[in-house]
């Protein structure tokens, strides 16, 4: 189980197509066959190695395990009908590539700020007399402004300090939650499950945790089309068990390490 | 790279006078004396192939200026302002000033989520602003207004008469200042479910969910399977 | 007075580039013909006379910069001002606008993966990109493109010295045509990762993934980017 196991310095990355691509240049890993088991697992451990990021990156590197976990889903799941020739993996291909050209676009913009850096302008320019700047024309008018003023994004909650001190969310925490849940009831929707937090984390938490004990079939999940309401069901594997502990904080690949019916 | 080479770079690229102790720093080769020799070679050479420029002893040190016979050149191509637009952040400082005055340069830099120092530098020597008293708090700060030239530009015959579109965003539709403004949206708003960002023990996040949408009535969708 | 002198002592006396039409407003008597006659004259004296200085094609315009050999003496000293080099993740960001403008924040962020509000604040600021419309859908969204200083910063003469497309190492380009690709990929490459537990896909998927990929991804860059 360990065979994919890197140690990646999560920091260093801008995003996580960032760390994506990093995994998979690396690794000199076909980017139109890509092994999505292979590379969900190396990156959830990647980012589980992160030290204590912000609660909005740790956010987009969960949002895109989270979509790495639901093409594997997609993988094992029979396509329905109409959709037989449409790989999974095929926007993410596209995504990378794209994002893997702006790096090399970035790269050459950087040498060429270099260049110019080493060029410099005049330091200094003798104070003129400069026409008041109050009389020159002034062609700007009462549109621009209210343009410029619907651009105004009130300060967003990113920015703010408080921010910082809140603390991670735990998929083992989440796992449990969907495990106790399913054995009280029949069935429960995916937004029950994330109402009592307003953060988006704990919503992407859940739906990665509901995600992964899909997988391992201790619950399914029911959608009957897409932006449709969720519905997460106890699996075979729910409920004999006595163990909660469905995932364990230490396994830094997300393995299964829990009791009861071992999926794959 | 010859002396007379490297002080003159350094002078060109340099925004304040240099004496020749400073401009020797550059290279450990170079000393004042050798600083004095490079200046003399490049005012010869200035005089020789008939520059624009030329060095001038101020009294810091030297510097390079345009000759004054080409002041008149400099007065009339100064004379058409090049910029009669103002760029993007100078509006939306503008637009702040215009729907929240008086503020402060804190509050609009709050707003806008940047340093605006230059931008309202901009406003005021356009006269489009003013600094129009000074506000309750720390360090007293400026707070700005808008003037009549702004009002005169804009045809407005007074501030009353403002146009408060509804696409103007909530922070400058509102008129309390951005701390109140935060804590109201932190408020819950009524009926919304219980919301926390506090860790709840498993057995109160069970119960929290069950308890929130009962689990067989989900609601319409909204939110469900959306969140990724 | 001769038309190189003037044209020098305006270039002079200014810290930022000049189109030609812009220093022809210097004197009634020139026109852009005459200005850029002037420049050729004053790019060849500064060469022969080796001026540590030279003239550089600029945003489209010129401006008088020192050359590069003299970077070394020019960086350690306090009293000249240094431009400031961009953050990688402001640098991406740029990147994208520059590439696909007019763009909206969304698909900046959709290309990146990574919420790019700050950055997009940064490069506002710094004026090396701005607001340039609005976009069809939802919200109308500001759409974003670059400007004159952009290409200040990264020393271009115009936007059409960007690098091209065409001209980066990316994969995109030297790709074998589908049927080949997909038998190469049939052949497990020795110290290939272990692919086993991965369900293996049908040959006409990966031939679809990658004729898929193929008609989104052109060489000419402009891929899609706004599914979400």
């Amino acid at each position: 189980m360990n065979d994919g196991f890197l140690v990646v310095e999560t920091e260093r990355f801008h995003g996580p197509l960032d760390l994506l691509l990093h995994l998979i240049r690396t690794q000199d890993i076909d980017i139109f066959d890509i092994p999505i088991s292979l590379i969900t697992r190396q990156f959830l451990a990647a980012i589980q190695g992160m030290g204590d990021p912000g609660v909005d990156e740790a956010g987009e590197f969960l949002e895109m395990a989270a979509a790495l976990v639901r093409i594997k889903a997609r993988m094992l799941l029979p396509s329905p009908s109409g959709e037989e020739d449409h790989d999974p993996r095929a926007e993410l291909v596209r995504r990378l590539l794209e994002y893997e050209m702006i790096h090399e676009v970035a790269h050459r913009l950087r040498s060429a700020e270099n260049d110019r850096g080493r060029r410099f302008g005049k330091g200094y320019t003798e104070p003129r007399r400069r026409p008041h700047l109050a009389e020159a024309p002034l062609h700007v008018t009462w549109d621009d402004l209210l343009a410029a003023a619907t651009r105004i994004e009130p300060p967003t909650e990113g920015e703010a300090e408080h921010r910082v001190t809140r603390r991670a969310v735990a998929m083992t925490e989440k796992v449990d939650l969907i495990v106790q849940a399913v054995r009280k009831v029949r069935r429960i929707e995916f937004a029950s499950l994330v109402a009592p937090w307003r953060d988006r984390i704990h919503g992407v938490m859940t739906l990665l945790a509901g995600l992964e004990l899909g997988r391992r079939r201790v619950v399914s999940l029911r959608q009957r089309q897409h932006f449709s309401p969720l519905w997460i069901y106890p699996g075979r594997g729910a409920g004999g068990s006595g163990d909660e502990s469905m995932l364990s904080a230490d396994e830094p690949e997300y393995s299964y390490a829990g009791a009861g019916e071992e999926a794959t | 790279m010859n002396d007379a080479g490297i002080v003159e770079a350094i002078l060109f690229a340099s925004d304040a006078p240099l004496s020749p102790g400073e401009i020797a720093r550059a290279d450990e080769a170079l000393d004042e004396d050798r600083v004095e020799a490079a200046l003399a070679v490049l005012t010869a050479e200035y005089d020789d192939s008939g520059r624009a420029f030329e060095l001038r002893e101020v009294a810091d040190g030297v510097q390079l200026m345009t000759r004054p016979e080409f002041a008149p050149y400099l007065e009339r191509f100064d004379t058409v302002p090049k910029q009669s637009r103002l760029s993007g952040p100078a509006l939306e400082a503008l637009a702040i000033v215009a729907y929240r005055q008086p503020i402060s340069r804190i509050e609009i830099e709050y707003i806008r989520g940047v340093n605006s120092t230059g931008v309202i530098r901009t406003l005021l020597d356009r006269e489009l602003i003013r600094a129009a008293g000074r506000g309750e708090g720390v360090g007293r700060p400026v707070l700005y207004a808008t003037t009549e030239r702004f009002m005169e530009h804009f045809g407005f015959p007074s501030m009353e008469h403002l146009p408060r579109p509804e696409e103007l965003p909530v922070v400058l539709r509102e008129r309390a200042p951005p701390e109140e403004r935060a804590k109201d949206d932190e408020a819950p708003e009524a009926g919304s479910p219980e919301v926390s960002d506090e860790p709840l023990s498993p057995d109160e996040a069970v119960a929290a969910v069950l308890a929130h949408a009962g689990s067989e009535v989900g609601s319409d969708g909204e939110g469900g399977g959306s969140e990724e």
